[in-house]
């Protein structure tokens, strides 16, 4: 079914249906989202989402910018993980020139990516908690999530925009008392996410508010380019770690949760699962990480200012939203020629009139923060 | 009118002052306006651990119309900028702002054409607190700097000098 | 067999060029045969997957090019003369691919020249080509005939250049959002 | 259009609902308890409270990147000479140098022959990423402890010379100068990406199953991999 798509001039004659302005300054929407809905009664026949409001010209700036500078403005793309982001943009450079990133400095990075998935996936499940007003979850998760960027801290001195690693390696050696860390806080990020679980998971509230809610079909989520625990959610066994493995993925041992229908209920689900099996990762890589000797290299030899050869490269990790890619295209300069970014949330987001219709409009704050839309990725 | 009467400095006059300036400085909701990377650290300001709602901001208000001090943790962008003044016209006086993080108060790290160079070409702000993000302990600060700023306000003296008596 | 052959064999006289780096493999196409070529890659190839659809303004990337290679060759005698063909086109947009069965990526790359800056929507195809596709025309102002809903997406609307060509500056024309509102 | 979903039928405590509420009153109900118990606890405020941020700060790291300051040697004088190698690497450009030559009768303030006539930084536009740090060859500028930044006025924010003295001798008053860095260990040889990928793929074994095997297989897979990689190169070096 072919549906119009409102636009603002609905507002003016609005016929039997009622045009609502969501945003972009609206507590559900995240700062910056804004999503214009027709609806009938509370039902919404038709939405469309307008982004663009932290448009901040990354990609423009990649080009004026050198290859070593451009680190810290992947910071600020998907901010809740940014370790994530460094780590995608400098294997995308590393993949040009072919260099070969030290063994040791690989498991660092691993460690720290998988971190940052858990502190991820902690601000989505508790900022959907907090919009379905289900407000103790992120108070409990977000001690963690402070313990977690404790150890970020301690590591390279910065707890939300790490700028973590550099062009062929990483800049420094994980803390001694690192590992005393991480046990420290392992059971309480344990007892947190069960925590979570026994609030939320058998409430029937929150069963009644999300199950069903926005279910999709595998076949419309791939057509979609959904990628990550949105696309996993549906059913799709997909995820890079196993499909495409970089670091060490291919030799620690982790389950992909799998949803089945693809709704809020199993989004929900299939994070809080992605979490214990990060813990897992991590467990198993810090037992790989001890196999090196102290002074094994953490930084490939690679020469001051990075200047790639000719050519063009797409590298891809598993971000905590989905495939993170970074496009480069070098012309032999310092700078890149031009760099495209392709975040996950985008292309979740722009299936969202079709997740959305024919539900109704507290559906859609729940769905929007389930999907885990981070503004600064989706525009850039 | 007293201040009138005092020759504009008297003690009545100051002690309302102080009293009102006490009621207010005790009360500081903010408008937690979250953009970007900076909203994250405002979260964790405002949840456990930091608890903003010991200074008196108990309440996040995410209406302007109840809000007293607007927390613009991220960047503004040109698209924003509308709204953004709106939001700001909306809240009722008094009010103040605080501009949060790099990209609030300069335009940060991006000189480019979709983002506004400080939020401070649009509106007034009151405290700016340098960082990308700052930790929750500079937007405390910047609180507390706000609360210290209100101490000193003569919220009497200024309404008098507006509908023009007492000067 | 690699996948160039594949390629090769799969769109015969379609595929113009190859361009091969660090393992990527890209094709290009003519850029009229966008869809056919997407959809036999599609279906006999087993490419399920849109990734991604971009823009690529080469208008700068071929001077720098043969500066570069001015630059070394200065020590030597004198220059050659290069053969001067016509000038390379200046737009590419690039369609990235991915098999889900086999995890192969391909990147397909037609040539848009700036006095012909039409191109066939491929939202028939995958409809994840809705946003990149507008973001396309936003960012380099190259059209995409068939799209559904061909408007400005990032910038707002009255936005009256185009970012990310190369000609535009970094700090923009002064380009300010009018800030009146009717209340 | 979104899926229909036949919901799952709901067990008898999920249906009868007000199990599961008091199931979860009482864990927030025991959190409680255990915050109001800590509370009484003596010393300093820990996770169960908030840490009272202006009477009782929290421990920071000490490489923490905070305000600038630039560094002064054992004898008293001033590390900088003005290079402007900060300011090249900015990714925001906040950083101003103006380089001048030490007059004659001031080499004692200085370590070099020129100094810096001019050092602004420009906080609100600084993003505190480190690369100065990294860039200065004489360890001259350094991201120090000071978080507390908050000014009433852009022009406060920006960091002149005074400032970033200040903020050393303040941080050196209160101990918290940052410990020297160790150097990285840099790999000795580049070493072609499809060599590495090949003997990657050798090395790698079945991944382990058992959870009380992973400790073990692991320390082989290392050695083993360790093992490789040295053949690997020296093939490269008897190739060469």
């Amino acid at each position: 079914m072919e549906v119009r798509r409102p636009t603002i001039e609905d507002w003016d004659n609005p016929g039997d249906l009622v045009t609502i302005n969501i945003g972009p300054s609206h507590p559900a929407m995240h700062g910056t989202l804004r999503v214009i809905a027709q609806t009938d009664g509370e039902t919404i026949v038709s939405a469309e989402p307008e982004i663009g409001y932290l448009h901040r010209g990354v990609e423009k700036l990649g080009e004026h910018l050198t290859y070593h500078q451009f680190i810290p403005i992947t910071d600020r793309l998907n901010y809740c993980s940014a370790i994530a982001n460094n780590v995608s943009y400098e294997m995308a450079v590393e993949k040009l020139m072919g260099i070969k990133v030290p063994e040791k400095a690989q498991v660092i990075r691993m460690i720290m990516m998988e971190l940052a998935r858990i502190a991820d996936h902690i601000v989505c499940i508790g900022i959907l908690g907090v919009d379905l007003g289900a407000f103790t979850p992120f108070f409990y998760l977000f001690i963690q999530r402070e313990e977690i960027y404790e150890i970020f801290e301690w590591y390279n001195g910065a707890r939300l925009t790490n700028t973590f690693g550099r062009i062929g390696g990483v800049e420094a050696d994980l803390p001694e008392d690192f590992e005393e860390r991480w046990r420290k806080l392992l059971p309480n990020l344990k007892k947190a996410i069960d925590e979570t679980d026994k609030l939320l998971t058998h409430n029937r509230i929150w069963m009644d508010r999300t199950i069903g809610v926005t279910a999709f079909s595998p076949e419309d989520a791939l057509s979609w380019g959904f990628t990550g625990p949105c696309l996993r959610a549906c059913g799709v066994k997909r995820d890079l770690r196993k499909d495409e493995p970089y670091c060490f993925y291919d030799q620690v041992d982790f389950e992909i949760p799998v949803g089945k229908h693809g709704d809020v209920f199993d989004r929900y689900i299939v994070r809080m699962i992605e979490m214990e099996e990060s813990i897992k990762i991590i467990d198993q890589a810090i037992k790989i990480y001890k196999e090196f000797p102290p002074d094994a290299p953490l930084m490939a030899k690679v020469p001051k200012i990075i200047k790639p050869p000719v050519g063009e490269v797409y590298s891809a990790i598993e971000a905590p939203n989905g495939e993170l890619g970074f496009w480069i295209k070098s012309d032999g300069s310092d700078k890149p020629y031009r760099i495209k970014i392709r975040p996950p949330c985008y292309m979740v987001y722009q299936a969202f009139p079709e997740l959305v219709q024919g539900e109704m409009i507290a559906d859609l704050i729940a769905c929007l923060s389930s999907l885990n839309i981070i503004a600064g990725e989706l525009d850039r | 009118m007293a201040f009138q009467a005092y020759g504009g400095e008297g003690w009545l006059l100051t002690k309302l002052e102080q009293l009102i300036n006490w009621g207010r400085k005790r009360s500081p909701w903010p408008l937690p306006y979250g953009t970007a990377c900076c909203g994250i650290e405002m979260m964790a300001a405002l949840a456990s651990g930091y608890d903003l709602a010991r200074f008196g901001a108990e309440r996040p208000s995410f209406s302007p119309r109840q809000a007293d001090v607007l927390i613009q943790a991220g960047t503004i962008t040109k698209k924003m900028v509308p709204i953004f003044k709106r939001i700001y016209d909306q809240m009722a006086e008094p009010k103040w702002v605080i501009s949060m993080g790099a990209c609030a108060c300069s335009g940060g790290v991006f000189r480019t054409y979709s983002t506004l160079q400080g939020i401070d070409l649009v509106v007034p702000v009151d405290v700016y607190v340098p960082g990308c993000p700052p930790r929750p302990e500079g937007l405390i600060y910047a609180l507390i700097k706000i609360m210290e700023k209100i101490e000193k306000d003569h919220p009497l003296r200024k309404k008098a000098a507006e509908i023009g008596i007492g000067g | 067999m690699g996948l160039k052959e594949d390629v090769q064999n799969t769109l015969g006289e379609l595929a113009l060029d190859f361009l091969e780096c660090q393992g990527d493999l890209s094709v290009t196409v003519p850029k009229d045969k966008i869809v056919e070529v997407l959809t036999k890659l599609r279906d006999n190839l087993g490419f399920n997957f849109l990734s991604d659809v971009f823009g690529v303004d080469n208008s700068v990337f071929y001077e720098k090019l043969a500066k570069a290679k001015a630059k070394k060759k200065k020590g030597e005698e004198d220059k050659e003369e290069e053969p001067q063909g016509p000038p390379p086109p200046r737009f590419e947009v690039v369609y990235l691919l991915l098999s889900l069965e086999t995890n192969k990526r391909l990147a397909v790359k037609i040539q848009v020249p700036e006095d012909d800056l039409v191109v066939d929507s491929v939202t028939c195809l995958w409809k994840a080509a809705d946003w990149p596709e507008r973001e396309t025309f936003d960012m380099f102002g190259i059209r995409f005939k068939g799209h559904h809903n061909l408007k400005r997406l990032l910038m707002w609307d009255e936005f009256p250049a185009h970012p990310l060509r190369k000609d535009y500056p970094l700090e923009g024309q002064g380009e300010e959002r009018i800030l009146e509102y009717n209340d | 259009m979104a899926k229909p979903v036949v919901k799952k039928k709901y067990t008898l405590t999920e249906r009868v609902y007000l199990i599961e509420i008091i199931k979860g009153l009482g864990l927030t109900f025991k959190h409680f308890v255990f915050n109001v118990k800590a509370s009484f606890r003596p010393g300093p405020h820990t996770v169960p409270t908030c840490w009272q941020y202006p009477e009782d700060r929290r421990e920071i790291a000490p490489i923490f990147r905070g305000a600038h300051m630039l560094m002064l040697d054992d004898q008293g004088r001033i590390k900088c000479v003005g290079c402007g190698m900060c300011a090249k690497a900015c990714p925001a450009q906040c950083i101003t140098v103006k380089r001048g030559k030490v007059a004659e009768g001031e080499e004692s303030k200085y370590v070099g022959k020129t100094y810096p006539e001019e050092f602004v930084v420009d906080l609100t536009r600084c993003i505190f990423c480190g690369f100065c740090e990294e860039a200065c060859p004489k360890g001259a500028i350094v991201l120090g402890p000071e978080y507390e930044l908050a000014q009433y006025t852009r022009e406060e924010c920006q960091l002149t010379k005074e400032g970033l003295l200040a903020n050393y001798y303040k941080a050196k008053e209160e101990g918290k100068l940052k410990p020297p860095k160790k150097p990285v260990p840099v790999a000795a040889s580049a070493e072609p990406v499809a060599k590495k990928a090949a003997a990657a793929k050798k090395a790698a074994p079945k991944k382990v199953e058992a959870q009380g095997a992973e400790a073990k297989g692991d320390a082989k897979e290392a050695k083993a991999k360790e093992a490789e990689a040295k053949k690997a190169e020296k093939e490269q070096k008897s190739e060469g």
